[in-house]
C-alpha cells in the first residue's frame, strides 16, 4: 500500500497542500520532496528491489515500471529546475499563475502515475484525460493570447480525441462480450489471455479509435497540431514535461491495445495504421523543417519526428521495439535539456522568431553550447543515446526487410538533420547589429546549466555502460508483447 | 422502451441541427441528459437497489443541472448574441446531418448481423457523435464548440449503455466527473478569450501557425 | 657508362652546330649568305663574357633557374640513346622521367618569367603554360605509343626494339615522326608556332621569357635551348634505327644525313610559314593529337 | 580481458593515453598556457606513438593486434594509415603555436578548439584501427562533429557559417549512407566485426555494397561530383584545421574505400573502370577549377580533389589488376594509390601550412593582391616552392614517384593484359600527362603571382615565426627524402599489399623498379646543380653583374599593378571548359574619349553545387510549401482531421480483408 500511497496519493496531498499554503518556495519544497520519493521508489520498483501491492484497478508490469521511471525521472528535474524558473520576473500577470504552479504540477504527478499504474482501460482513461485537466492550465502560464490560444486549441482537440479513444474502449469492451465475464471486462490481462478469442471487427475499430484518439495526445500525424501548439508555447519546464512524459503517457495506452492486438489475428493491421501513422508524422516534420521560423515550434516538430520513430519502432516490432523503447528514455531525457535551454534564450530576447534571435554564442555562451550540443544530440550524433536507438530501429527494419521504409525515413532523417542543425545554427551563430551592440555582461553559470550538463552526461552514461537492468526490463517487455529479437 | 429514448435523442440532434438560437443547445443538453438519465434507471425500476441510484443521480446533478446552467450563466456573463452565425445554410447542414445518421443507422445494422447489440441506441448515440462534430466544424462561436463537445460526450454515454458493458460504478462517476472539470475549464478560458480578444469567434485564434 | 658519356658529349657539342645549320639554310633560302654555321658557339662564347644583369624586382629563382633548365636538358639528352651507344640514364620507365624532367624545366622557365615582374614575360610564360599543355599529349601519344607497342619503357629499349619487318609499323613510325616534329617546333618554340628571332615582344613565346636575361644566364639560357633542339631531332633521327645496331658505319651515316635533313626541313618550313595566330595555335596542337591518335588506330590494325 | 599486452601494444597504448591526458590541459587557468601545454603533451605523444607504429610498420610480418575484446585489431594497413595521421598531425600541431597566438590576443575561445582539435586526431586514429562496425561510425561521427565544432573557431563569420554547414550536412549524408552499407554487411554475414567480414568470402551483391562505400566515402574523399562540400568547408575553416582536413581527413575516405575493397574483394571489372573513370573526371576537373580560383585556401582544396582523383586512378588500376587476377597491375595499382595518398597527406599540408602564413600577415586570401612575398620571406617562398614541385608531380620530390608508380602500372597493365588495354592505358596516361602539365600552370600561377615580382599591395610588416620554420621545414624535408631516397617507402608499400591485398612469395613489381637510379640521378642532379652555381658565381665576379629596372618597352614608371594577374595568366586555359567551369568574366571598358578606370573581374563557380544540389534543395522546399493542408491555423481542421483520420482507417480496415 505504501506505493499506491507515494506514487499518487502523496502528489495529490501535496497538491493539496500547495493549495492551502501560499508561499512559492515552501510550494517548491514539498514538490521536490514528493518528487524525490517518487523517484527512489520508482527506481527501486525497477530494480525489483521493491514488491508491489497495489489496490484493484492497479498494477504494474514491466511497461509500467519502465514509464514509471521515465516519468518520475522527468519530473524529477523538471521540479528541480522549476524553482528556479519561476523566480524569474516575465510579467505581472504571470505572477498570478505562479501560485498554481506546482498545485497543478503535483496533481499531473499524480494523474500521471495513475495512468501509467492502472490496468483497467477505464482508469487509464480518467486518469490520462486528468493529465490533460492539470496540464492545460499550465500552459496558460504566460497568460498572453499565445498561451491562451495554445490552451484552448489543446484542451480541445485532446478532449475530443480522448473522448473518442474512449469509444475504442468502448468497442472493446464489445469485443470481449460474451468472452469475459463481467467485472473482468477491461482488464489489461485478462483481455491479453483472451485475446485471440475477441471478435475482430470490434477489436479493429477499437485500435482505430483508440489508436487516432490518443495520437491527439501523442502528436502522430496529422492529429499534431494541438500538441504541437500547446508544446511550443509552454513555459519551458512544461514543455519539457510534456514532450518527456506526457506524450508517453497516451503512447502507454496505445501500447496496452496494441498489446492484445499483438495476441490476436488483427497484428498486421495495426502494424500496418501505426507504421502509416509513423510515417506520416516524420513527413509532417520532415515538411515544416523546411519553413521552420519558430525555434520552439521546431523543437515541438522535433518531439513530432521522435515519437513518430517509437511508434514505427514499436509497430515494426523485435529489435526495433526494443530501439523504440530506448529511444523514448533517450528523448525523454534529451528533451528536458532542449527545452530548458531554448528557455533560456527565449527568456533573453523576449520572442520565440528565428529570425528576431541571433548571436546566441556571443551574448549567452553557455547556453548557447549547451543548446548545440543537445540539439546534435537529438539529431543522433553520438556518443548519446539517441544514436545508438536510432541505430537500433534501423538495424530492427532491416532485420524485418522493411528497405523502403528504411529508405523513406532516413531520408525524411537526413532533411530533418540539415533543415534543423540550419535554423539552429542560424541563431547561434547569425551576428545581428542591433543586439550585439548593447550586448552587456558574460552570462554567469545557473543552476539550469548545472542540471542541463548532468543530463547531457547521463544521456551519454546510460547508453555507453550497456546497464543490463534496463536491457533485462525491456526485453520482459518484449516477451510480455509476446515477441522475441 | 430504450429504443424509444433514444429515437427521442435522436430527434433531438434534428433539432440541434435546425435551431438558430443559442440557448436552444442547452436546453437540448438538458434534455439529453434527463433521457440518459431515464435510461440508467430503466434496468432498476423493479429490482430497486441504491448503487442503481447513484450513477442517474450524479448525471441528472451534472449533466442536467450544473453545466447546462454553467453554460447558461456563462452565456449571460459575456453577453453572447442570441443568434449562431452558421458558417453554412442550415439547410444544407440539416440534410447533412440527416443523411450522416440514415447511414449509420444503415451501417449499424448492417455490423449488428453478425454480432447482436440493440441497434438503435448504438446508432442514435454514434450520430450524436457525429453531430457533435459537426457543429464543432460548422459553427464559428466557441460556445457552440463547447455544445458540440457534450452532445458528443452524452453520445458516447449512449452507446455505452446501449451496449450495457459493465463500466465500474467508480470510473463512470470520474468519467462524469472528468467531463464536468473540462466543461469547467473551457467555461474560465471562454471567459478568458472574450476579454483577451472581444469576441468568441473560431476566427480570434489564429495566431499560432507555422 | 663510357657510351654513355661520349653520347651526351656528342649531343652537348653537336647542339649549337645544329642551330647554326638550321639558320645558315634559312639564309640561303631567303637568299642571304648567312652567318656561318659555328656562329652559335660563338654566340655562347661572346655570352659568357658578358656582365650579367638581372632585373631589380627579380629574386633567387632568377638565379637558379636557368642553371637548373641548362642540369635538366642534359639529364633528359643522357637519357636518349646516340645510335647504337647505350645512354648514362636507362632504366624502365625512364621515359616517364624524360617528360617530367622536362615539365620541371618548364616550370622554372615560367617562374624565373614570372620573377621579373614586367608583363612582357608574363604573357610569355601563360602562353608557355597553355601550350605545353597542348603538348603533353602529343608527347605521350607518339612516344607513349611506341612504348606501348614495343612493350618496353625505356628510351633505350624501345628504339632498340624497333624492327622494319612489319609493314604497318613503317607508316606507324612515319606518322609518329610527323607529330613529334610538331612537338618539337612546339617545344623549342619555331615556326610556325612561335618566331624565335622576331622583335615584338607581344608575339613571341620563348624568347620574351627570358627577355631580362643576359650574360651567363642567358648563355645557359640558349644553350639549352640548343640542347632541346638537337634532343627532339635525335628523337625523330631515332625512329629509323635498326641499322645502328646492324652496322655501325651505316647508323653513323644515317645519323649525319638525318641530321642534315632535319635541319634542312626545319629552315625550309620556318622559310614558307609564318607565324600563326595566336588563337590558332592550339588547333594546330589538336592537329598533331589527332595524329597521335591515328597511331593508336594503326597499333590497332596491326594487331 | 584478452586484451594481448606484450610490451609493444601496451608501449601504443600509452601512447594514446599520453594524447589523451593533454586533453586536461586544456583546463588551465591562463588561455596562454593551456594551449601551450596541451599542446605540447599532444605533440610527444604523438610522437611517441608514431615512433612505435613506425617500428611496427617496419617489424611487421602480418599479423594483427586484436585489442579489447577484438573492438580493436591494427593490421597492416591500419599501421600505414596510423603512421600517416601521426605523421601529419605532428606538424600541424606544431604551426599551432603560432597560429592560435593572436586568437589568444583578441580572447577568443582558443580552449574549446584546441578541445576539438584533439579530439578530432584522437578519433581519426581510432577510426583506422577500429574493427568494429558501431565502434566505427561512432569514431567517424566523433571525426565529422569535432572538425565541424572546430571550424566554429571563428563562427561570427558568414562564410565561416556557410562553409561549415556544408562540411556538416555532407558528414551526415556519409553517416547515412555508411549505416545502410554496414547493415547490409550485418545482415549477411550477421558480425559487426571487419575481419569477419575480411575473411568471410561469399559476401552477396558485393557490388552494391562497394558502390554504397565508395559513394559514402567518396563523398569524404572528395571524388567529382561528390566534391561540392569540400571547396566550401575548407577555404573557411582555421588554416590548422584545413591543413590537417586535407591532409588527413579525406585520407580516412580513401581508406574506407581501402576497407571496403578488403571487405568485398574480388569485384567484377567494371567496377574499377568505374572508379577509375570517375577518378579521372576528378583528377582533371579538380585541377582545372583550382586553376580558375583566386582564393588561395580553395585553389588547395581543388587540388585535394585533382589528387584524390591520382589516387583512385591508382585504386582502379589496382581493381582492374584484381579481376584480371594480374598481380603486378594490382601491386603498381594499389602502390602508386597508397604512396600518393601519403605523399598528398605531405605536401597538402605543407601548402596549407604555408597559405597559413601568408594569410595571418597579409590577411587576405585573394591571391590577386599579394605579390613579391619572396623579397620579404625567402624561406618560406623555397619551402612553398618545393611543395608545389612536389604537388605538381615533377621530379626530384615525393609527388613524382608515387606518379611514376602509377604511370608504370599503365605501362604493365599494357603489357600484361594485351588487346584493347593497351590504348585505353594510353588514354589514361594522356590523362594523367594533361592533369600534370594543368598542375604545372596551377601552380606555377601560385607561386609566381603570391611570391615573385612586386608586391600588388605594400605589405607593412611580415613576420614568420620559428614555429612555422619547423613545421614547414619537416613537411618539406619529408618531401625531399622520399623523392630522393624513395627505396625504403616503397618497400613498405610493398609490405602492406603484400600482407592486406593479394599475398605473392616473389620480389614485387616494386621492388623490381631500380629506385636507387633515382635517388643517383637526383643526388648528382643536385651536386652538379651546386657545381655549375659555383662557376655561375665565379664569372659573374669576373664579368661583373648587377641589378636594374626590367626592360618597360621604353616606358619608364611601371608600376606594381602593371604585372601580370592571376586571372590573366590562367584566363587562356580557362576558356576551354568554360561552360563546366561555369567561367564568366566582367570586362566594363568606359567607351568615352578619355578612358576612366577600367575593371576586369574573372570567376567561376562549382557546376555540382550551383546547379545541381542547391536546386534540388529548393526545388524540394518550392513542392513542400505548396503542400498547404499541413499549416492550419484553425482548430476545426483539427478536430476535421480526426474525423478523417478515423474515416480512412476504417475503410482501410474494410479493405484489409
Amino acid at each position: 500500500m505504501l506505493d499506491f500511497t507515494i506514487f499518487i496519493l502523496l502528489p495529490l496531498f501535496a497538491s493539496f497542500l500547495c493549495y492551502i499554503v501560499k508561499n512559492i518556495k515552501i510550494h517548491f519544497f514539498i514538490s521536490f520532496f514528493v518528487a524525490i520519493f517518487h523517484l527512489v521508489l520508482s527506481l527501486l520498483v525497477f530494480n525489483k528491489l521493491y514488491h508491489t501491492i497495489l489496490p484493484t484497478y492497479f498494477g504494474i508490469d514491466s511497461i509500467s515500471r519502465f514509464f514509471i521511471l521515465i516519468l518520475s525521472n522527468v519530473y524529477f528535474w523538471v521540479v528541480i529546475v522549476s524553482y528556479n524558473y519561476l523566480k524569474r520576473p516575465y510579467s505581472e500577470k504571470v505572477e498570478e499563475s505562479k501560485k498554481y504552479y506546482f498545485l497543478l504540477l503535483n496533481f499531473y504527478l499524480a494523474s500521471n502515475s495513475a495512468a501509467m499504474l492502472s490496468n483497467h482501460f477505464g482508469m487509464y482513461w480518467v486518469a490520462s484525460e486528468a493529465t490533460t485537466l492539470s496540464v492545460a492550465p499550465l500552459i496558460y502560464y504566460y497568460r498572453n493570447e499565445e498561451s491562451l490560444e495554445a490552451m484552448w486549441k489543446y484542451m480541445f482537440t485532446v478532449s475530443i480525441g480522448i473522448a473518442f479513444a474512449f469509444i475504442g474502449i468502448l468497442f472493446l469492451s464489445l469485443a470481449s462480450k460474451n468472452i469475459l465475464y463481467d467485472g473482468r471486462q477491461l482488464f489489461y490481462w485478462e483481455l491479453i489471455k483472451n485475446a485471440s478469442k475477441l471478435n475482430t471487427i470490434w477489436l479493429k475499430a477499437s485500435f482505430i479509435f483508440i489508436f487516432v484518439g490518443l495520437s491527439t495526445k501523442i502528436g502522430i500525424a496529422p492529429m499534431h497540431s494541438g500538441d504541437v501548439d500547446a508544446t511550443s508555447n509552454a513555459p519551458s519546464p512544461i514543455a519539457a514535461l510534456m514532450s518527456g512524459s506526457l506524450r508517453l503517457t497516451a503512447l502507454l495506452g496505445v501500447l496496452r491495445i496494441f498489446q492484445i492486438v499483438t495476441f490476436s489475428s488483427t497484428y498486421s493491421f495495426a502494424k500496418s495504421i501505426m507504421i502509416i501513422g509513423s510515417l506520416l508524422s516524420l513527413f509532417v516534420a520532415f515538411a515544416y523543417m523546411f519553413k521552420a521560423n519558430n525555434y520552439k515550434r521546431l523543437l515541438a516538430y522535433s518531439s513530432v519526428e521522435h515519437l513518430g520513430i517509437i511508434t514505427l519502432g514499436i509497430a515494426t516490432g523485435g529489435l526495433a521495439f526494443v530501439g523504440a523503447l530506448y529511444h523514448s528514455l533517450y528523448n525523454s531525457i534529451n528533451k528536458i535539456v532542449l527545452f530548458l535551454m531554448a528557455g533560456n534564450i527565449h527568456y533573453k530576447y523576449k520572442s520565440r522568431e528565428i529570425e528576431s534571435v541571433k548571436s546566441v554564442f556571443k551574448n549567452l555562451p553557455i547556453t548557447g553550447w549547451l543548446f548545440l550540443i543537445s540539439v546534435l544530440a537529438i539529431l543522433g550524433i553520438p556518443p548519446f543515446g539517441i544514436f545508438f536507438s536510432e541505430i537500433k530501429i534501423f538495424e530492427g527494419l532491416i532485420i524485418s526487410n522493411q528497405w523502403f521504409i528504411l529508405v523513406a525515413i532516413m531520408f525524411f532523417l537526413l532533411f530533418i538533420f540539415v533543415n534543423m542543425s540550419k535554423k539552429v545554427f542560424e541563431i547561434l551563430f547569425k551576428e545581428d547589429d542591433l543586439f550585439s551592440n548593447n550586448y552587456v555582461k558574460k552570462e554567469k553559470f545557473e543552476l539550469i546549466h548545472l542540471i542541463s550538463i548532468m543530463l547531457l552526461i547521463m544521456l551519454a552514461v546510460i547508453p555507453l555502460s550497456f546497464s543490463n537492468t534496463i536491457y533485462q526490463n525491456i526485453l520482459s517487455i518484449l516477451n510480455d508483447f509476446g515477441m522475441k529479437i | 422502451m430504450e429504443n424509444f429514448f433514444s429515437i427521442l435523442f435522436s430527434l433531438s440532434l434534428f433539432y440541434v441541427a435546425i435551431t438558430f438560437r443559442v440557448k436552444a443547445y442547452v436546453s437540448v443538453l438538458r434534455f439529453q441528459g434527463i433521457l440518459l438519465a431515464l435510461l440508467l434507471i430503466l434496468p432498476f425500476i423493479f429490482k430497486f437497489s441504491i448503487y442503481a441510484i447513484i450513477l442517474p443521480l450524479t448525471i441528472v446533478l451534472i449533466k442536467v443541472i450544473l453545466i447546462p446552467n454553467y453554460i447558461n450563466k456563462i452565456i449571460l456573463d459575456l453577453d453572447i448574441k442570441r443568434k449562431i452565425d452558421p458558417t453554412i445554410q442550415q439547410l444544407t447542414f440539416l440534410i447533412i446531418v440527416i443523411a450522416s445518421v440514415i447511414i449509420i443507422f444503415l451501417l449499424t445494422s448492417i455490423i449488428s448481423n453478425n454480432i447482436e447489440l440493440n441497434v438503435i441506441p448504438f446508432a442514435s448515440g454514434f450520430s450524436a457523435i457525429v453531430v457533435g462534430i459537426y457543429l464543432i466544424i460548422f459553427r464559428k462561436k466557441l460556445i457552440i464548440h463547447v455544445c458540440g463537445f457534450l452532445i458528443l460526450e452524452n453520445g458516447i454515454f449512449l452507446i455505452s449503455t446501449a451496449i450495457a458493458s459493465e463500466l465500474p460504478m467508480m470510473i463512470e462517476l470520474g468519467i462524469l466527473l472528468d467531463v464536468f472539470v473540462v466543461v469547467f475549464l473551457m467555461g474560465i478560458a471562454l471567459n478568458r478569450i472574450s476579454d483577451t480578444f472581444e469576441g468568441f469567434e473560431v476566427s480570434h485564434l489564429r495566431r499560432l501557425k507555422d | 657508362m663510357l657510351e654513355g658519356i661520349i653520347s651526351l658529349i656528342i649531343v652537348i657539342f653537336i647542339s649549337p652546330l645544329f642551330a647554326g645549320m638550321i639558320n645558315k639554310y634559312k639564309a640561303i633560302f631567303t637568299g642571304r649568305i648567312g652567318a656561318p654555321v659555328f656562329q652559335p658557339y660563338y654566340e655562347l662564347i661572346r655570352l659568357i663574357k658578358k656582365e650579367t644583369i638581372n632585373a631589380s624586382s627579380s629574386s633567387f629563382v632568377s638565379k637558379i633557374a636557368p642553371i637548373i633548365i641548362f642540369l635538366s636538358m642534359i639529364f633528359v639528352s643522357s637519357i636518349i640513346p646516340v645510335g647504337f651507344l647505350k645512354p648514362l640514364i636507362s632504366f624502365n620507365g625512364d621515359i616517364i622521367l624524360f617528360a617530367y624532367i622536362l615539365g620541371l624545366a618548364r616550370f622554372l622557365q615560367i617562374l624565373s618569367a614570372m620573377d621579373i615582374g614586367s608583363s612582357f614575360e608574363g604573357m610569355g610564360a601563360a602562353r608557355e603554360a597553355t601550350f605545353a599543355l597542348f603538348a603533353e599529349p602529343i608527347f605521350f601519344f607518339s612516344i607513349g605509343s611506341i612504348a606501348f607497342i614495343s612493350g618496353h619503357t625505356s628510351m633505350y629499349e624501345i628504339f632498340n626494339s624497333i624492327l622494319l619487318n612489319n609493314i604497318g609499323y613503317e607508316i606507324f613510325i612515319i606518322v609518329c615522326s610527323i607529330s613529334v616534329f610538331i612537338l618539337a617546333i612546339t617545344e623549342c618554340s619555331r615556326m610556325p608556332v612561335d618566331d624565335p628571332n622576331t622583335h615584338l615582344e607581344l608575339t613571341m613565346i620563348h624568347e620574351v621569357m627570358i627577355l631580362d636575361n643576359s650574360g651567363f644566364d642567358l648563355f645557359l639560357y640558349q644553350f639549352s635551348s640548343y640542347i632541346k633542339l638537337t634532343i627532339y631531332a635525335l628523337i625523330e633521327i631515332s625512329f629509323f634505327y635498326p641499322f645502328g645496331k646492324q652496322n655501325h658505319f651505316l647508323g653513323i651515316l644515317i645519323f649525319i644525313v638525318g641530321f642534315l635533313t632535319l635541319s634542312i626541313t626545319l629552315a625550309l618550313v620556318e622559310t614558307i610559314t609564318s607565324r600563326y595566330k595566336m588563337k590558332l595555335i592550339p588547333q594546330y596542337l589538336l592537329f598533331a593529337t589527332s595524329i597521335g591518335i591515328l597511331n593508336l588506330l594503326i597499333y590497332t590494325f596491326m594487331k | 580481458m584478452n586484451i594481448l599486452l606484450d610490451n609493444d601494444t601496451s608501449l601504443l597504448i600509452f601512447g594514446f593515453l599520453i594524447q589523451f591526458t593533454s586533453i586536461f590541459f586544456i583546463f588551465l587557468k591562463k588561455n596562454k598556457s593551456a594551449v601551450f601545454f596541451s599542446n605540447t603533451i599532444n605533440i610527444i605523444g604523438l610522437a611517441f606513438s608514431l615512433f612505435i607504429s613506425i617500428k611496427f610498420l617496419f617489424t611487421s610480418n602480418g599479423n594483427t593486434f586484436p585489442l579489447f575484446y577484438n573492438f580493436v585489431k591494427i593490421d597492416t594497413l591500419s599501421l600505414f594509415f596510423l603512421f600517416l595521421i601521426q605523421l601529419i598531425s605532428i606538424p600541424t600541431s606544431i604551426y599551432i603555436f603560432s597560429y592560435l597566438k593572436h586568437y589568444i590576443d583578441e580572447k577568443r575561445n582558443v580552449r574549446s578548439f584546441m578541445l576539438f582539435f584533439i579530439l578530432l586526431i584522437i578519433s581519426s586514429q581510432m577510426i583506422v584501427i577500429a574493427n568494429h562496425a558501431i565502434l566505427f561510425l561512432i569514431c567517424w561521427e566523433m571525426m565529422s562533429m569535432t572538425g565541424f565544432l572546430g571550424m566554429l573557431l571563428e563562427y561570427e563569420k558568414n562564410e565561416v557559417q556557410k562553409g561549415s554547414f556544408y562540411y556538416f550536412a555532407a558528414s551526415h549524408v556519409i553517416v547515412f549512407i555508411l549505416y545502410i552499407m554496414f547493415f547490409i554487411l550485418h545482415k549477411l554475414t550477421g558480425s559487426w566485426f571487419f575481419d569477419e567480414y575480411q575473411k568471410n568470402l561469399q559476401i552477396i551483391y558485393p557490388v552494391t555494397i562497394f558502390l554504397l562505400g565508395f559513394l559514402g566515402f567518396g563523398i569524404k574523399a572528395g571524388f567529382i561530383p561528390f566534391h561540392f562540400w569540400l571547396p566550401q568547408a575548407h577555404p573557411i575553416a582555421p588554416t590548422v584545421l584545413s591543413a590537417f582536413l586535407s591532409g588527413v581527413i579525406i585520407k580516412l575516405g580513401i581508406y574506407g574505400i581501402f576497407r571496403t575493397y578488403l571487405f568485398l574483394k574480388p569485384l567484377p571489372e567494371w567496377v574499377g573502370w568505374l572508379v577509375i573513370i570517375i577518378s579521372l573526371v576528378s583528377a582533371i576537373f579538380g585541377v582545372w577549377y583550382a586553376l580558375a580560383q583566386h582564393d588561395i585556401k580553395k585553389l588547395l582544396a581543388y587540388h585535394s580533389v585533382e589528387n584524390i582523383g591520382i589516387i583512385g586512378i591508382g585504386f582502379g588500376l589496382g581493381l582492374i589488376g584484381a579481376a584480371n587476377n594480374s598481380l603486378p597491375v594490382q601491386i603498381l595499382g594499389f602502390g602508386g594509390a597508397l604512396l600518393h595518398t601519403l605523399n598528398h597527406a605531405i605536401f597538402k599540408s605543407l601548402l596549407f601550412i604555408g597559405s597559413g602564413v601568408i594569410y595571418q600577415n597579409l590577411g587576405t586570401r585573394n591571391i590577386e593582391e599579394m605579390g613579391g612575398i619572396v623579397h620579404r620571406a625567402k624561406y618560406l617562398s623555397i619551402f612553398f616552392l618545393i611543395g608545389s614541385i612536389a604537388i605538381s608531380g615533377l621530379p626530384p620530390f615525393n609527388g613524382f614517384i608515387s606518379e611514376f608508380i602509377i604511370y608504370v602500372g599503365f605501362f604493365k597493365t599494357a603489357n600484361e593484359l594485351k588487346n584493347y588495354y593497351p590504348i585505353l592505358m594510353l588514354l589514361f596516361a594522356v590523362g594523367l600527362a594533361l592533369v600534370g602539365g594543368l598542375a604545372v600552370a596551377c601552380f606555377t600561377k601560385v607561386n609566381s603571382i603570391i611570391f615573385l615580382g612586386t608586391a600588388r599591395k605594400e605589405i607593412k610588416k611580415f613576420v614568420i615565426n620559428i614555429y612555422d620554420y619547423i613545421s614547414l621545414g619537416l613537411l618539406s624535408s619529408l618531401c625531399i627524402i622520399i623523392g630522393f631516397f624513395p627505396t625504403p617507402f616503397v618497400y613498405l608499400i610493398g609490405k602492406i599489399i603484400k600482407y592486406d591485398f593479394v599475398n605473392y612469395s616473389y620480389r614485387s613489381v616494386l621492388e623490381t623498379i631500380e629506385w636507387n637510379n633515382f635517388s643517383f640521378i637526383f643526388i648528382s642532379f643536385s651536386s652538379l646543380a651546386t657545381i655549375i652555381f659555383f662557376i655561375k658565381k665565379y664569372f659573374n665576379k669576373k664579368y661583373s653583374s648587377r641589378k636594374i629596372e626590367a626592360w618597360g618597352c621604353g616606358y619608364n614608371n611601371i608600376t606594381p599593378r602593371m604585372q601580370y594577374t592571376a586571372s590573366s595568366f590562367a584566363d587562356e586555359l580557362n576558356e576551354i571548359p568554360k561552360s563546366i567551369l561555369l567561367y564568366h568574366k566582367k570586362i566594363d571598358l568606359s567607351e568615352n574619349v578619355f578612358p576612366k578606370s577600367f575593371h576586369f573581374e574573372s570567376h567561376s563557380e562549382d557546376l555540382v553545387d550551383s546547379k545541381v544540389v542547391i536546386p534540388f534543395y529548393n526545388n524540394l522546399r518550392n513542392i513542400l510549401d505548396k503542400i498547404q493542408f499541413l499549416s492550419q491555423t484553425d482548430i476545426r481542421y483539427y478536430i476535421g482531421f480526426i474525423l478523417i483520420t478515423i474515416f480512412i482507417y476504417s475503410l482501410l480496415s474494410f479493405i484489409w480483408n
